[in-house]
């Protein structure tokens, strides 16, 4: 193996210790500002794929990174002990909207499950440090807006919100867009195919 | 699960979707939307191409089969059932076009609400179904932490020091009175120079008259005082004389006798 | 970097992920009792190596194994921030003491002082450096002495303590001046000067 300079062994002995996950700017902050937060990344990337294919691996979550075990050795290493917080049905529909269609309101996400979240099931997300408020929402009555966390990204192993399973395709069925704008595109549609069947 | 209501023919269903169907427990959905969406999955066919008449015709028999049971049904249920009763009748009837929403405006709402909550439904599954750290993949147990540690560095200056050493000596040295010597003219004196002089003046003259020309400043107001109680005392033994023409006028005086 | 094979993968996992430091029998045993421990000692060897000089060490101590950044990174981990903070006046009198005195005991100190003097004032100024026990005082009860250091005169701005001014150089400064005569005579300034401007 090369010799791995003292930069790199700097920069991967603070991920390696850090018991948080850690992005460029964190890094070059603690190594004394000298670096631009893009000369750490490239470097952060360089460790990445040194360890690709070990039994430690470096990933990306949300611009922070972290080590980790690969996925496919879960089998060894899963103790009876490890149970991650088990989600009710109604909590990980509630975390799936607002991921969706973040940042999102109570009553936003009330719309399209059809039934009141109870107060507990967005606790329960926000005890987790999965979703957190952004604000309100600039209508009348101010709602609270939600959207997910650096935190989130981390459990569900995503390297950003685009990584969310199939929201591309989920967008481009309109299937993220409200009910209202998907019957008038509805209507408009049939409004057309009724023209064509009056000519 | 024999007396199969006829409603749940409507679609063809696996078994094990029959017994899901037939769980008349409303604890099993998360409201109204979920058990409608329950049901047209059991149709089997996409959600865009799904009967809303077929749909309202199973969610309308599965009520009544749990209120034939006497099951408690929440009132949300109730009110679903209901909308869907009016929804199921203006369906039927002939096409009124003054009629707004139309009856077919409102099924296509609800086929996309139900089209909603299933992708979002799907999107939990998939989320869920993600490598989780914690169950999935692993981080280090106990990593050594990164710390920011504070250090305490005091300031002060000499300024600082030597003042505060000087409020101490302030504070403590042993407090001494210096009264200074102040220049006056004692009572005594002053009686033996009016005596001397009240023997060589004749007429009436004033007090400030007797008092030395050459006294000014505190030893002059020391001299007034004094020889005020100089020719009070005089007066007390009767030597002199003392007049004065009202408060605050000159003091005169002269010798008894002459 | 060659392909590293599957069982050195999941080992290296299984000590990455393990919450205390594990032999080679303890891992054997995670894997199944398929190996000797002997045969996976060797490949915990083989981890060991690729990961020497990097930012990440697999060290052995007492047989057994585990994970830690090396021990010459260590301050890139603990990063040491200053927090400054003003003496108080009560550090400062005890400190002035100190140097005026020295060496002196905390009772001496407090007989000058007039006042009792908490023990954390003495901790600070031995905190800050600038006091350090001198011994003890060979009179019943053999109490502590302190005297100034050099960082003190360093901070100071003192060649030796010689420097101190005396008392007549405090009173000519008027630093002897009771503290609201002093406040008069400051205003006294202020007002001459306003004075001026009027004038």
């Amino acid at each position: 193996m090369s010799a791995i300079d003292d930069l790199e062994r700097a920069i991967e002995a603070m991920l390696f210790a850090s018991d948080e996950a850690l992005d460029a700017r964190q890094v070059a902050a603690r190594l004394g500002d000298e670096m631009t937060p893009g000369a750490v990344r490239a470097i952060i990337v360089a460790i990445a794929e040194r360890h690709a294919g070990s039994g430690v691996e470096l990933v990306e979550r949300g611009g922070h990174w972290h080590f980790q075990t690969p996925a496919d050795l879960a089998h060894l290493l899963r103790r009876e002990r490890d149970d991650p917080r088990k989600l009710s049905r109604a909590a990980a529909e509630v975390l799936a909207i607002v991921a969706y269609h973040e940042p999102v309101s109570r009553a936003e996400i009330e719309a399209i499950r059809g039934v009141q979240t109870s107060k507990g099931t967005l606790d329960v997300l926000m005890e987790a440090e999965w979703i957190a408020p952004a604000g309100r929402r600039e209508v009348p009555g101010r709602p609270l807006i939600y959207k997910t966390t650096d935190a989130f990204l981390q459990h569900f192993g995503l390297t950003s919100r685009k990584d969310l399973p199939g929201i591309e395709d989920l967008r481009a069925a309109g299937l993220l867009d409200p009910v209202d704008l998907a019957f008038e595109t509805a209507m408009g549609e049939l409004d057309l195919v009724k023209d064509g069947e009056d000519a | 699960m024999e007396d199969l209501p006829p409603a749940f023919d409507l679609a063809p269903a696996a078994p094990s979707e029959r017994e899901d169907a037939l769980q008349l427990n409303l604890e099993s959905w998360e409201g109204p939307l979920d058990l409608l969406l329950t049901l047209a999955r059991s149709q089997k066919v996409d959600l865009r191409q799904i009967s809303i008449l077929a749909l309202v015709e199973q969610y309308l028999a599965f009520i009544t089969e749990m209120r034939a049971l006497k099951l408690e049904v929440a009132a949300d249920y109730l009110v679903m059932a209901a909308w869907l009763a009016y929804l199921k009748s203006a369906l039927l009837l002939p096409k009124d076009p003054e009629e707004d929403p139309s009856p077919d405006e409102l099924a296509l709402r609800l086929q996309l609400r139900l089209q909603r909550l299933a992708a979002m439904r799907e999107a939990a599954a998939r989320l869920l179904a993600r490598d989780r750290v914690g169950r999935d993949v692993f981080l280090r147990a106990k990593p050594e932490g990164l710390r920011d540690v504070r250090v305490r560095r005091w300031d002060a200056s000499l300024y600082d020091l030597l003042a505060a050493y000087g409020q101490v000596k302030l504070r403590t040295e042993p407090v001494v009175h210096m009264v200074a010597r102040r220049p006056v003219v004692t009572l005594d004196a002053a009686l033996h120079h009016l005596e001397r002089l009240i023997g060589v003046t004749l007429d009436w003259a004033e007090l400030s008259a007797f008092l030395p020309a050459d006294y000014d400043g505190p030893l002059r107001r020391s001299a007034v005082a004094s020889s005020f109680l100089a020719a009070l005392e005089l007066a007390r033994q009767g030597r002199v004389d003392l007049k004065q023409d009202g408060a605050f006028e000159p003091l005169y005086l002269k010798a008894v006798g002459t």
